[in-house]
């Protein structure tokens, strides 16, 4: 067990660091964009000329043969930084390539595509287990019949990886050049190539979501820090009553408790990204790790808003917008309720949870 | 005890659930319904509705257009008017300023203001916050100085509500900055938006819209019969209006037509076993929610029938409190059930404002007395607990 | 809705509280009792004089024909004196009877008998839906195979109201001089008599809980209302660090919370008085109350002894017994998760809670 | 990073499991594991097995007895420790004087004190909490009075926990009452409860039991090579003490233990529709506590990788408050697991111990420093935020 990172994970951190810093979003007087963030080329260019985009897969595959513990630390500088892209989103995409051997990961790594799995679909909850969208067909030939979204990064996805019911399970698919009506794809006996079939597919499709979940919990993870380190410090130097708000003992109590559930996210985040880099099919740990990281978020996004008072709801103003992020995040690739009755159901399959294995 | 409505109360009941449900149109009700940056003209046609009815201003003086009802009906009024989704008589107008200058305006600022007040000929807004004050609120720095039969305010405010839809602010300004504490010297003064010198600059919120502004006071010249009540006096008055109500402090009705909503969406997304409803977790929550919810009305009716009308009320402090808390976590379970409909942003479906709305309302606990502000109120005022 | 009390409820109210007064736990050097306290045959007569026994039964039925509105003042007053009884349970007991027409009724209300339902059983959750007693026979003749338990009082009890599975549902049994074993009551071919069929079991069953729901809640409000009190006022008096601890905002800011759930629970403990005195059956109301005075109770009891610090944790200070009762209240008579799950099941019956009804 | 053992801790793992689970008797753990009072000839019994394999104070030095293993390590050996229902090394010995003197004591005290201490054949005390300080230990005012050869000691202190089956306590007086600051003036005095003038009262506490107790000095007379370290400098050590250490300050493996018995209790209990396991909101409730105690272990193993030895540690703040949190947690757990059942006291089954147990645990978060001043150190200490 340990949670330190060496020289070449550092020169990493480092260089996302710079890169994150770059493209950090500009708040200021005037409107900002809010909310969810459209693709940006240019962010996206630079990811993958630091081969951000390869980390976790073999490097026969394309890929640059590093692990979930590096999606990690990249995915925290962008957090940190307040950068959102399709990150966590294109390693789904990318893990589902890369167990199919498909020729086309290395056009994900390398940037020139834009590969997004399309998991949501209208009308229904959160579920991995079933699709309403269909396949049929054999060999080469498949067909879809059925709507996913919102996906995400609709407007400039190249392909996408749409996991639907086929004969004998859930097989996943690739998509090319999708059309989206309001992000909503709908598939109408749309062609489509298989990259794992039924046997493997639910397999598959938990190993690429379980690394979507530490990218996006690091990503978290990094807000988290942010926001937190915001609030501290806006408590040092702004007055009120003629006196530091730090003055004020029920807002250091409240920032210790922060400070407490950014400590354990932070622990949690970077051994699930150890044990997904170990076995990406610890579906356990990873929904532990959103179930974790999910109350941590929320707590520290809603407590950052109330603690900087009026401030911290302007668009002007940082806080609020890793609030909105860490919002998002909870919500993504499954909420606390559904990882936390996920693990309800299977809690006879261990006495303890044991990390030292 | 008696748990039912009278005779009287029922029938008003119904009433007010006629009113609002047949008088406000259905297509005013749902835009109000679905949320999002409120339309101006829809605030302004609902409260004439009502003014015509005499309706807008139930709690202010008879002859201004008040109605004599107890704490119980007004409640009632309330929680139809939510119910039925229909815009509130806007905040400033009905519950802010409307009172004070019925309780210490003048003949003449009555007979001026109070008519076109209730009607929302005038929209007003607050200008009470100053950007270095935060919950300090009394330690604002905006002046005005007499001159003449003229005062001439500099500053700043900030956090204005619909400040940019309005014709006329209602202001607190130091009028004595050498007053021996910081909550004296201080009035009230009314100031046309038009006057020279006036200028508001938008703020946008973290849910991308425009709900507050900035206002600033440059050599404003404003006539001295615009100051409400006596000079050096305007801490007073605030606190009255902050303090003014238990009924209505805690937005009951629109909480619980909020969670109605809730259920009706989680019956709406469908999951591998059926829908939202179904699952135990979510539906264990919502149960959760309607108790606390009904708690909190419960509490609303039993306080109200303690009210100390007119002054700074502490019980009002409880309400506010959980008020805004419920109001929240409604609001975020409705993110839950959106869940990754709700990633996306930008229309107006359900799904889509689930996000920015639950943002935009943790102001709730911030705006209008902070929820730390609220339990220091508790602690001190009703608990004795004095730091 | 009115939740003033009138003359006469005042002078029932005020008699109580005299009597509890009287029959207060004294605590002081030394050890006391702490936990559930044995039946206290002095404490029922008393209660027995001021016709605080037949309070919600009718009077043709040997009843007082008040209500359950006045059972939550009496019980209320006891809660704050920490006076523990079997009120609550004889008064489950009490409506069966009543809705029986039994002739125990009234040595019942004068407390020459001691009646208590046996709903828990050796092993199994809570339950008013099933029993796995077994109940056979026909007419005057009838035995019990099965056991129940723990049931309280057992030492005390001279009759034992017995939900048991019959032909048809849940049928209600009375038993005489029951005998027990560490509490527990086993019957093996026991003779009962027939309270109530298994047309109607089930609804005078839920009926009976619901009056007790209303007593234990009243019960926590008083005891809630007694541990806030002596909390605030611990922190007006008990100076630390040279000034009393009403100095230190953390403590203040959460004494207002505790005071915001003690207001909650007040409301919700009359409104539900008043909704089971007018329909006893009202089993939602009664559950939403719990779930309340639940969650409350829970809130105050831990934050009463936490804001006093080590000599809250003694049990020659009284606010620990408060907590004590507080949480034994929580889980009687089904706990905050069993009444939420009931709740929850019937979501879709309205759209509103309406209180203004 | 590496999240696995390395082959050596995970061989040094095996080896304290197989120790603790063949070489401590079986009663003696399941009665630990059952709860309630603890038994004294247990925790003698445990800690001189221990001892005896020179497994009762590793983190001492290594010439009295300690080991010089990781933080890992460490941690590595209280969770197989705390998995078997071992009795830990009685804190006061292990933890608290040992280490003091060992740092602190003259070599005349440490040979003299530190073997029986290791082997509990003295049971020491804590002396430091009075009845008029609470969280303000260092108001103290027991005081000791040079008087020849002798320390003279008067006062009281409380909380004393096991104090009636000690041999010794160890305790801070004021030997400088006229020092500029409160914490200056202290000394840290090792008194034999033998000594004429020491008395010893027990405090019940709510759930019945005796744990803790006030000590009476009346005129005790300490021979002054009892003093440990140099006078005045008291206080000093008592923060060494506080701050020891971040491994095992959050009773992690306990909390697990306590959690996976949980488990097996919802299992055992029977419902309409299987078991308590089934349900689903106390099956989530089991989940998400699971998923708190693994962050905090994480937590506490990646902290203490970057221990400062020696030196009073905020992150043990951190440890100590959010294990005294899901140590609470898990406890009320199990009073809800035992439903009905644990309305009954008195009896030594799980169900009649799980109330009382619950109760007892409320002063997880009071003792050894409140979690309000556990906060307060991290907001200070680790954020900066001075007040």
């Amino acid at each position: 067990m340990d949670f330190s990172i060496d020289s070449e994970q550092k020169a990493l951190r480092d260089a996302v660091r710079e890169l994150a810093a770059r493209r950090a979003p500009q708040h200021g007087e005037g409107d900002v964009p809010v909310g969810p963030a459209p693709h940006d080329p240019d962010t996206w260019s630079a990811l993958a000329e630091v081969g951000a985009l390869g980390l976790p897969f073999a490097e026969d595959a394309g890929g640059l043969g590093a692990s979930a513990v590096e999606v990690s630390l990249v995915a925290t500088e962008l957090g940190h930084a307040g950068v959102q892209t399709a990150y966590a989103d294109a390693l789904v995409a990318g893990s589902v390539l890369a167990a199919a051997s498909s020729d086309l990961l290395s056009s994900l790594v390398d940037g020139s595509a834009l590969v997004v799995p399309a998991l949501a679909e209208p009308g229904r909850g959160w579920s991995l287990a079933s699709s309403s969208v269909h396949a049929s067909g054999s060999g080469d030939s498949w067909t879809l019949t059925g709507s996913k979204g919102p996906v995400p990064y609709a407007d400039a996805a190249t392909h996408l990886v749409v996991p639907a019911a086929a004969d004998g399970g859930l097989a996943l698919f690739l998509v090319e050049a999708p059309s989206f009506a309001d992000g909503i794809a709908t598939f109408d006996g749309s062609a489509a190539t298989q990259l794992v079939g039924p046997a493997d597919g639910a397999t598959a499709l938990a190993a690429a979501v379980n690394l979507g979940i530490i990218a996006v919990c690091s990503e978290a993870l990094g807000a988290m820090d942010a926001a937190s380190t915001m609030t501290f410090d806006y408590l040092k130097t702004r007055k009120q009553f003629g006196v530091p708000l730090m003055t004020f003992q029920t807002l250091t109590q409240r920032a210790a408790d922060m400070y407490v559930s950014l400590e354990l996210a932070r622990s949690t985040t970077l051994f699930a990204a150890m044990a997904i880099a170990d076995d990406p099919g610890d579906s356990a740990t990873a929904s532990r790790a959103k179930v974790v990281v999910g109350q941590s978020g929320r707590h520290i996004g809603q407590e950052a808003i109330q603690l900087h008072g009026g401030i911290g709801m302007t668009a002007e103003y940082a806080v609020g917008h890793f609030t909105t992020r860490l919002t998002a995040i909870e919500r993504t690739y499954g909420d606390t309720r559904q990882h936390l009755a996920s693990l309800a159901s299977s809690l006879s399959d261990h006495d303890q949870v044991d990390v030292l294995a | 005890m008696q748990h039912r409505l009278s005779p009287d109360d029922a029938a008003f009941q119904q009433k007010m659930r006629e009113f609002f449900t047949s008088k406000v149109p259905q297509d005013l009700r749902d835009r109000w319904a679905a949320g999002g940056e409120p339309d101006p003209d829809d605030i302004r046609t609902a409260q004439r509705i009502l003014n015509a009815e005499g309706l807008a201003v139930p709690h202010w003086p008879v002859e201004y257009g008040g109605s004599d009802w107890s704490m119980l009906q007004r409640h009632i009024y309330l929680q139809e008017m939510q119910a039925a989704s229909v815009p509130p008589p806007l905040a400033f107008n009905a519950n802010m300023v409307g009172p004070v200058i019925a309780a210490f305006g003048s003949t003449e600022q009555k007979d001026r203001f109070l008519p076109p007040t209730a009607n929302l000929d005038i929209w007003w807004c607050q200008g009470f916050s100053e950007p270095d004050a935060g919950s300090d609120l009394a330690s604002l720095r905006t002046t005005a100085v007499r001159d003449g039969d003229e005062w001439v305010v500099n500053g700043q405010k900030t956090w204005t509500t619909l400040g940019q839809h309005a014709d006329w602010i209602f202001a607190l300004v130091r009028t004595d900055p050498d007053a021996p504490k910081k909550q004296m010297g201080i009035s009230f003064l009314l100031i046309e938006m038009s006057t020279p010198g006036v200028d508001i600059r938008p703020i946008q919120l973290i849910d991308g819209g425009h709900e507050v502004n900035e206002v600033f006071f440059d050599n404003v010249r404003v006539p001295a019969d615009q100051l409400v009540g006596e000079v050096n006096k305007g801490w007073d008055y605030a606190k009255f209006l902050l303090g003014n109500e238990r009924v209505g402090v805690a937005p009951v009705g629109s909480i619980k037509r909020k969670l109605a909503e809730a259920k009706e969406h989680a019956g709406s997304v469908q999951t591998d076993t059926g829908t939202l409803l179904d699952d135990p977790l979510l539906a264990a929550r919502i149960a959760e929610l309607e108790a606390q919810v009904m708690a909190l009305e419960l509490t609303v009716l039993r306080v109200a029938a303690n009210s100390r009308e007119g002054k700074p009320d502490p019980a009002s402090s409880t309400l506010k409190l959980r008020g805004s808390q419920l109001q929240q976590d409604v609001l975020e379970l409705i993110v839950d059930i959106a869940g990754p409909a709700g990633l996306a942003w930008g229309d107006d479906s359900w799904t889509g404002l689930a996000a920015p709305t639950y943002l935009n309302f943790r102001k709730a606990s911030i705006y209008g007395g902070s929820n730390e502000v609220q339990r220091q109120v508790i602690s001190s005022g009703i608990l004795g607990l004095k730091g």
